[in-house]
């Protein structure tokens, strides 16, 4: 009863710019989608436009198959969790807790049992009586949380709840939303441009760019197989290694040539997509967890780099290096464990996972497609 | 909580010429009313006496209260108060227009800045001439519509700004929460705006209060508000000193104590929506 | 950027009644304007005329430039100009001080703005007291000494809220450069102000300019501002209309010429400090 | 001759507030240091103390051996780039980046080389002409930057300059300001709240909080024998996992007991150390990296947890289980590889590596010294 589907939505404002074009979503009852990019890329325009705070120009927007064109935010039955928790100053916590539910005309005994019912599960009780200036950040958050659940709405929107705490906070957050999902079981749309929640916290991530959608799937297959060199360099971070590359026919295979010097054989299982391409400069993908200090199969070819950086993380190791071949190569990132034992200054060889390779169009950005392999899990 | 100490030697001169500065401004500023003061508490007699230890009398303050002081007063009171409320509930549904809807446009908010800059001369003759066709001079209504509106294009201004301060997304909250936008701008803008309502009102009654070209034109006898009753104490009679200093006093006594219990709400106000 | 249409069918009334009621707001204060420059630019004989036909005619323009109005013009811009540029070190000094440091406390700031409560009657019997004694009633120099107290507590007050909006990261970044402390001031929070000081100094301008009260009491037949030419015209030689209307016309010129000009730095200023 | 030294510098407020308190600090000439915690800790006053812009209360300062007190700002040869970067608004790039050696009346011809070569170095060069304004984040970062550099000061102090850019362009500064630090060897003072930046940027980390500096010492090493609770969790993310514990002898060895069923032997290299606290309450601290899915050694004990959510990276999975023994026990957090078998709801076992076990004081949070671990690198 709860799912959400945009039919071609755009907004488009008076001076002429659009907000948000052409986006076609279909989300399900209970489902959480996560809506990720850079910011002016249109996501918190959308989430506006499925609660009714601005209008669609054009398209068609329907909540559990009724269309919302025209119906006012107050009859939409959504609640929105804002970036600045968007509390009424100048009530307690409990009264912006009950606030929606007034409007609502629920009786006075309902209503308390629900607010109580959510500070009790928000840690909150102990707050009900003070005013929003007087809470902590993570606190506020809470509250405005606490404001959305009461209402028991059939659809959570949140615009970057999260941005405005602090690393540690919005790590738990993360997790006690995901758990939230679990319970209600209610359709959530979260907004982000922080990669790490749009990774770990919804069934599916929708990356926006430039106020269309660009790509939608569950979070491990959208990284496993971006469609285009945005996607792939936004959805990580180090972000994917891009390079410049040929693509040369080798007797049955293909090889990428990178500068002057390094050639590294495509995969047998890949040959047959990249066939087509074969002969083309072509940009070439690899994400810095697929580049190695010992090569994952024994007929890996590796290739030298000198090593311009090492950036020890305590858990882990980002390897910056240049590669030394001929040819005007960029900088490579390699992601090594914590006991990676190269030195800054250092000649060393790195073998590339080259199964996890990817092939994009040099003008347009554009994935050249391939098998999709399994996401990890 | 930032001092810019520690920057060596230079720093005490510049602290003591700071100082000086200070204290000359606050001097330039306060001395004649103090000495306003110290007039309205010395007996008529001694008026120009430069004798600092001369007896204080309320003499002054009685021979006002005595003549038609009291009336003005109370006339003061009720067409600054009057002016306020009728201004008030306009100016801060057009300052919310224009602190949220494009409506009208830069040209729309300039001219209302714009009539701020007339010379109230300008606008003082028309408005005698309106009044005299529709019976309005020398009415305490008309100086309350007249002071209304001076008032308006003022305080829209203030509120546009406070408005302006107040995050649109508390009303799309109060919206997605179930109420309509005129029970948004009702229930969360509105009372959250308090501060800047009270500063922008306290602001135009002490306009309308201390306005004197329109009281001038506009009352008569038992319409005359505080300044031109002022007026008139120091034309009418030869310059009776002694009354007008406690006249002066009394006038600006309301002023002084109301502003002192709201001083948090103007500074608040003036920061214009600091609403966090 | 942001419209908050799409909330049913609600929206279109309510901005029917947005509009209505913002239409009402403009002609309550544009139509005696226009009302004035229309009998400014009517023979006298049809001053009082509704005809919308009639032919227009300079002529009191023409009557008015045979009379003393060019010299009160003369006498208003240099005492507006004179009043503004002497205040505004001082207001910019003291704000600056006031923004920047805690001297002087809460009480300081409150004081300045308490003074600007004051009805100007107040103020006008003590600086008429000392100028007489001074031999400064009767000239421009009084006059500019007068405005210049007047605007001082105004601006300060305004120029302390703009250079609190600057950072004071600013002043940081020059003292690490190399500058010493009034270097930072001279080389930049002085530029970087310079929309605020602009917009300040109009808005005292106006204030000076406009000014009636002060004016009355502290200018004779030489040194009369406009306000007071225009107040003569209408009470020495009866109500001579076509006249003071287009003296009116021509008193509000300048400021919208100025003001069209410095439109952005007054919107700039008065949002009190948008660097960035 | 640009070492710094604080003693016992403390920086207090007109309204009895500390802003640092008694802060013994030396850094060497050429060093790269970073202030790290949270906000208020009194990283960014040390800062502006550092700087003359604000001014000691108590105690010490010396630049290059010399006493700092009541040495304006000017006189210190130290440039500061702000987070707000602090440009001049009024002025243009390159007038931006003049205006310091201005100040010192270089002659018009130095200052203009000097401007031209920093541009080149930060690729300002085609902005040189423009107002900050129409720069955006990250050019107006670079010119702040170069602002900084073109004057060639003994000391560089970096307030917070990354902390308004975004995720990636956030990494690329990172490695171009270690690269500055490597080329121009002027000692550098970082402040952040960053834990990235933090461990990979500098020499060394001083980690502050509430005005006081607690840990100071290079990252890795901070990062493996961080001095109390706060640091231990500080430091990375997802934080180290802290839970309630009772010491207990065990013959000649030590166990620790969490909660009632789980016992874990403590390794013999650790025994002597923590002797002395056998039969007290402790506080049991362990990184998620160091928890795996399979026995680190063959003898490892593990203990059964029932997964609650999983956060898959990508790159590597984050695993939150709550323990299924008995005893109220918190989640615990596991960074496994991308691999991770496990599933949400299922019960697995998980085996910690006990040699990077910590114990800590459960009453003051203060670590239970042991002979430290060689760090990783």
């Amino acid at each position: 009863m709860a799912s959400i589907e945009l039919r071609g939505v755009s907004k488009r404002y008076p001076n002429g710019l659009y907000g948000v074009r052409d986006i076609d979503l279909k989300i399900r009852d209970g489902e959480f989608v996560i809506f990720l990019g850079p910011s002016g890329c249109g996501k918190s325009t959308t989430l506006r436009l499925i609660a009714g705070l601005e209008s669609v120009t054009s398209g068609d927007l329907l909540i559990g198959d009724q269309s919302m064109v025209g119906v006012p935010p107050r009859d939409r039955d959504v609640a929105v969790v804002f970036q600045s928790y968007a509390l009424y100053p100048h009530m307690t916590v409990a009264a912006n807790m009950a606030f929606g539910l007034k409007m609502r005309k629920m009786p006075r005994r309902e209503i308390a049992t629900r607010v109580d019912r959510a500070a009790d599960l928000l840690g909150l009780s102990h707050l009900l009586t003070r005013k929003p200036a007087a809470l902590s950040g993570g606190q506020r958050q809470r509250v405005a949380l606490g404001r959305a659940i009461v209402r028991e709405p059939k659809v959570f929107l949140f615009d970057e709840p999260l941005s405005n705490l602090d690393a540690q906070l919005r790590a738990e957050m993360r997790l006690e939303l995901v758990k939230l999902h679990r319970r209600l079981g209610r359709t959530i749309i979260h907004v982000t441009h922080d990669q790490i929640e749009a990774m770990t916290m919804g069934d599916r991530i929708c990356i926006m760019r430039e106020g269309r959608l660009i790509q939608s799937g569950p979070p491990l297959e959208v990284y496993a197989n971006p469609v285009d060199t945005f996607v792939a360099r936004f959805l990580s971070s180090p972000p994917m290694n891009l390079l410049p590359a040929h693509l040369e026919v080798d007797g049955d295979g293909l090889t990428v040539k990178l500068g002057e010097a390094i050639r590294l054989a495509v995969p047998e299982r890949h040959v047959p997509a990249y066939r087509a391409v074969a002969g083309r400069p072509v940009t070439f993908g690899l994400r810095p967890e697929d580049i190695h200090e010992q090569p994952p199969a024994p007929t890996q070819q590796g290739f030298e780099v000198q090593v311009v950086a090492l950036e020890a993380l305590g858990a882990e190791t980002n390897l910056v290096a240049q590669p030394t071949a001929s040819g005007a190569l960029p900088e490579i990132t390699a992601r090594l464990g914590r006991q990676a034992r190269a030195r800054t200054g250092e000649t060393v060889t790195l073998y590339p996972d080259l199964l996890s390779m990817h092939l994009f169009d040099p003008e347009t950005g554009a994935v050249i497609p391939r098998p999709p392999l399994d996401a990890p899990r | 909580m930032t001092d810019s100490a520690g920057q060596g030697r230079g720093s005490g001169l510049r602290l003591l010429l700071t100082h000086a500065l200070l204290i000359l401004v606050c001097l330039v500023i306060l001395l004649p009313l103090l000495w306003v003061l110290r007039v309205s508490l010395l007996p008529p007699s001694l008026s120009y006496s430069t004798d600092l230890s001369a007896p204080l009398s309320l003499v002054n303050f009685e021979s006002l209260f005595s003549g038609r002081f009291p009336r003005s007063y109370l006339n003061s009171l009720v067409v600054a108060t009057g002016s306020v409320l009728l201004a008030l509930p306009f100016a801060a549904a057009t300052g919310y227009a224009f602190a949220r809807f494009t409506t009208g446009g830069a040209v729309a908010r300039f001219s209302v800045l714009a009539t701020q800059m007339l010379p109230p001369v300008v606008i003082a003759l028309p408005i005698f001439q309106m009044f005299q066709t529709l019976d309005l001079s020398n009415t305490l209504t008309g100086l309350i519509l007249a002071y209304a509106a001076l008032n308006l294009p003022f305080l829209t201004w203030i509120l546009m700004g406070f408005f302006k301060g107040i995050p649109v997304d508390l009303e799309w909250a109060a919206m997605t929460d179930g109420a309509t936008a005129w029970g948004a701008f009702w229930r969360v803008v509105l009372p959250v705006s308090l501060p800047g309502l009270a500063a922008a009102g306290v602001l135009g009654f002490i306009l309308a209060w201390n306005e004197f070209l329109f009281a001038l034109i506009l009352s008569g006898p038992n319409t005359a508000t505080i300044p031109v009753a002022l007026a008139a104490l120091q034309t009418s009679n030869g310059i009776q000193i002694g009354d007008v200093a406690a006249g002066v006093v009394l006038a600006v006594l309301p002023l002084m104590i109301a502003s002192r219990f709201i001083q948090r709400f103007i500074v608040e106000g003036l920061t214009l929506g600091s609403v966090k």
